[in-house]
């Protein structure tokens, strides 16, 4: 890879295509789609809130956790690996952020509150502090691959804990409290209008594209950081060997 | 349309988020991009 | 030669700082070798690293038959350092934190009782808690910790600092029927005089490097150091 | 493994023994949180006891964090894992043992704190096998999933800061399981409180293997 200032080509074009997918989606969803039967005008939140959802939960933790796993694996194991696993989880934690704002705006306008202890709302929530944590482990300094491993250890843990919080929460709530009405659930319907399925499916592909270009500028950014870090390395070796006046014998290959 | 205002909000602050992480993310980038440039070619 | 110790290029970091910056440096089994050098010239970093708390992330890094880059555990159970830290649980008595460090080292229960009665702690100080010794006491006990595990590889940094006379010279005795047995002894110290007298080989370390650490001519030593 | 597990357990017991700073400030910590509870909630007796199991937990989850903390700064150094390296046990066995000592001493916080909720909140107990066995797995899997962290979070300068963040979302299943199934204990409608016993043995199962297989690899790194 070059250190151009530019991105790549690829890069550029995705960059574009879901900014004009995201337009799209908002155009779409704001003008072009008709309100809800039941739910009025608060469902055009959800063009927002269930492709966030879907991108933070599914795919940007998805991509964490088996990079953390092939980054465990000895044979695949490189800091590629770690640092996508590092840039997704971000985005994830971005998205996972934007999905509570979203939800909480829609619950206000729907129940009136800005938060309730419904199934979905608790997972995300205790979700968002997870991979916070994770977050919060990668930021602690330690030398390259120290971090690295003890960051897809992190993320395999909490991955495993996924379907226990998700499992437990949902017992929690169908035991103490009815379902949820106006559950989003029933946008995926195909029954639903077209213009509203629609509007949701582009949504959903419009942030795919933002995700995988997101990813591709944050894991750039990692990468460069990853470099500068191995640049002052190598000056603070030859440095600490000057220290002993033996700096011709340094054949320092870089 | 009804509850304009929250769902404008929504939007307003979902796509400003998303703009200011990726210009933080390409701003930072480009920095240290010219930091590294000079010996990477 | 069956070595101790082999490093070549040998890189560690401490943080982001490269603490050991290529060290070359064989030792033979059976030696007792000083290393020597300023403050901050990673004596310290090399005896840790020999005992795999500090990770070699550069070079070639062999202690006792294992790669070290490859395998930090594996000789954990035959290495005694004696550091800065002394180890030792204040909450537990100078029998129990022997008899701890014994059996984590897989020794008979018995080398506790030896080293206690070796360093002169079996009388009153026996069943008093770590915490409430002296800080020259305490080096006592540590010297007994590292006795009581019988290691193959003794990692001594500054053994010397803040005991008595005594205690010194019971150290200097240890550490000679040690390497007559067989067992291999390096050596960090400010003490000169008596760490020569002591040693059977001195090196210089500066700049996170060796200087004289090769016991083979110079042709290995040309080698290329590798970084990153 | 088993012996080097022993070894660990012995010695962090026999610390604490030594130490007694579970006894003198942990458990009396745990019994004043009760009471500060009771004030907050206001000490009509009826909404006390109908909260009794979540503040039960609530305490144990708060006096395990300080457990696990302990149990990582009684290692004899400033950083805790250079002592355990050092000694040369096997990741898997000194694990064992950590979270062996860990769950010893909650159980122990327990029995007391159980006596506690039943003086001071006028609470009955009934269905003695649930309540044991919800006992013992969310026991196990709280002291299996801190030390995980623990050692994460052991010879870190923010540790304080940090094990909490990472270990309090992990543990919140265990919480809000293990009070559910004291709940369906003590009102006497076990039915509903088997699937979250159950929940708890599966959460203590998933975080004793990955302790065993992760730790050696979370000691060693420097």
């Amino acid at each position: 890879m070059t250190t151009t200032t530019r991105s790549s080509r690829p890069v550029q074009i995705l960059g574009w295509l879901s900014a004009i997918s995201l337009a799209l989606t908002a155009v779409m969803a704001l003008v072009i789609s008709p309100p809800d039967v039941n739910m009025g005008d608060s469902v055009r939140l959800l063009y927002l809130h269930v492709p966030t959802a879907w991108l933070a939960m599914y795919v940007s933790f998805g991509v964490t956790t088996l990079a953390s796993a092939l980054y465990l694996w000895k044979r695949t194991r490189s800091r590629f690996w770690d640092l996508t696993a590092g840039a997704s989880a971000e985005i994830g934690v971005l998205f996972l952020g934007l999905t509570l704002l979203i939800g909480s705006i829609w619950g206000r306008i729907t129940w009136g509150v800005w938060w309730t202890w419904d199934a979905r709302l608790t997972t995300t929530a205790v979700l968002f502090v997870l991979y916070l944590g994770y977050l919060a482990v990668r930021k602690v300094p330690a030398s390259p691959e120290v971090q690295a491993r003890r960051s897809a250890i992190v993320a395999v843990a909490a991955f495993l804990d996924v379907p226990i919080v998700h499992q437990s929460v949902e017992w929690w709530r169908t035991l103490h409290q009815p379902a949820t009405i106006g559950d989003e659930r029933r946008l995926l319907d195909p029954q639903i209008h077209g213009a509203m399925a629609w509007t949701l499916l582009l949504g959903v592909v419009a942030f795919t594209l933002l995700y995988c270009w997101l990813l591709a500028h944050r894991f750039r950014l990692a990468w460069l950081e990853d470099r500068l870090a191995d640049r002052h390395l190598e000056v603070a070796i030859e440095e600490r060997r000057a220290e002993a006046g033996l700096s011709e014998a340094a054949e320092v290959t870089s | 349309m009804n509850d304009a205002g929250y769902i404008f909000a929504g939007y307003f602050s979902t796509f400003a988020i998303l703009a200011g992480y990726a210009a933080w993310v390409i701003r930072r980038k480009r920095s240290l991009s010219r930091l590294l440039r000079p010996e990477d070619g | 030669m069956a070595f101790a110790v082999r490093l070549r290029s040998a890189v560690s970091l401490l943080g982001r700082f490269p603490a050991l910056a290529g060290v070359d440096l064989d030792v033979a089994a059976g030696e007792i070798v000083l290393v020597q050098g300023a403050n901050g010239a990673g004596k310290t970093t090399l005896l840790r690293a020999c005992a795999g708390l500090a990770a070699f992330t550069a070079g070639e890094a062999e202690v006792l038959g294992h790669d070290l880059r490859k395998d930090r555990k594996a000789v954990r159970r035959r290495i005694g350092l004696l550091g800065h830290a002394t180890f030792l649980y204040d909450d537990l008595t100078v029998a129990d934190n022997l008899q701890f460090s014994a059996r984590a080292a897989g020794a008979d229960p018995g080398s506790a009782a030896d080293a206690m009665a070796r360093l002169g702690l079996d009388g009153r100080l026996r069943d008093v808690a770590a915490g409430r010794l002296s800080a020259g006491q305490r080096r006592r006990v540590a010297v007994a910790a590292v006795v009581a595990r019988h290691p193959d590889l003794w990692l001594l940094d500054e053994p010397h600092a803040g005991l008595d006379a005594g205690g010194r010279d019971i150290l200097d005795h240890l550490v000679r029927d040690a390497a007559a047995a067989g067992a291999t002894v390096l050596l960090a110290s400010h003490e000169l005089d008596r760490a020569a007298a002591l040693a059977t080989r001195t090196v210089v370390m500066a700049g996170g490097q060796v200087t004289n650490g090769l016991l083979t001519p110079p042709a290995a030593a040309k080698e290329p150091v590798h970084v990153a | 493994m088993w012996r080097d597990a022993a070894l660990v357990a012995g010695k962090d017991l026999r610390v604490e023994a030594r130490s007694r700073v579970g006894v003198n400030q942990v458990v009396p910590f745990a019994l004043l949180v009760l009471i500060v509870f009771a004030f907050a909630l206001d000490s009509d007796r009826g909404t006390l006891a109908s909260v009794g199991p979540g503040l039960f937990w609530v305490t144990v989850l708060f006096s395990g964090l300080l457990a696990i903390q302990r149990s990582f700064v009684i290692e004899a150094d400033d950083d805790a894992r250079d002592a355990l390296r050092l000694s040369g046990l096997d990741g898997a066995g000194i694990f064992l043992g950590k979270a062996g000592a860990v769950a010893a001493q909650l159980a122990v916080l327990e029995v007391v704190l159980a006596l506690g909720v039943v003086v001071l909140y006028n609470v009955h107990l009934h269905g003695a096998v649930m309540l044991l066995l919800t006992c013992l797995a969310a026991t196990v899997g709280l002291a299996a999933a801190g030390t995980v962290y623990g050692i994460i979070a052991a010879g870190l300068r923010v540790r304080d800061t940090l094990l909490p963040l990472l270990v309090l979302p992990v543990l919140a299943p265990v919480l809000l399981a293990a009070a559910r199934a004291c709940e369906a204990a003590l009102a006497g409608t076990p039915s509903e409180g088997w699937p979250w016993v159950r929940l708890l043995f599966v959460f203590a199962t998933i975080y004793v293997t990955f302790g065993v297989v992760a730790f050696g690899p979370l000691l060693e790194e420097a």
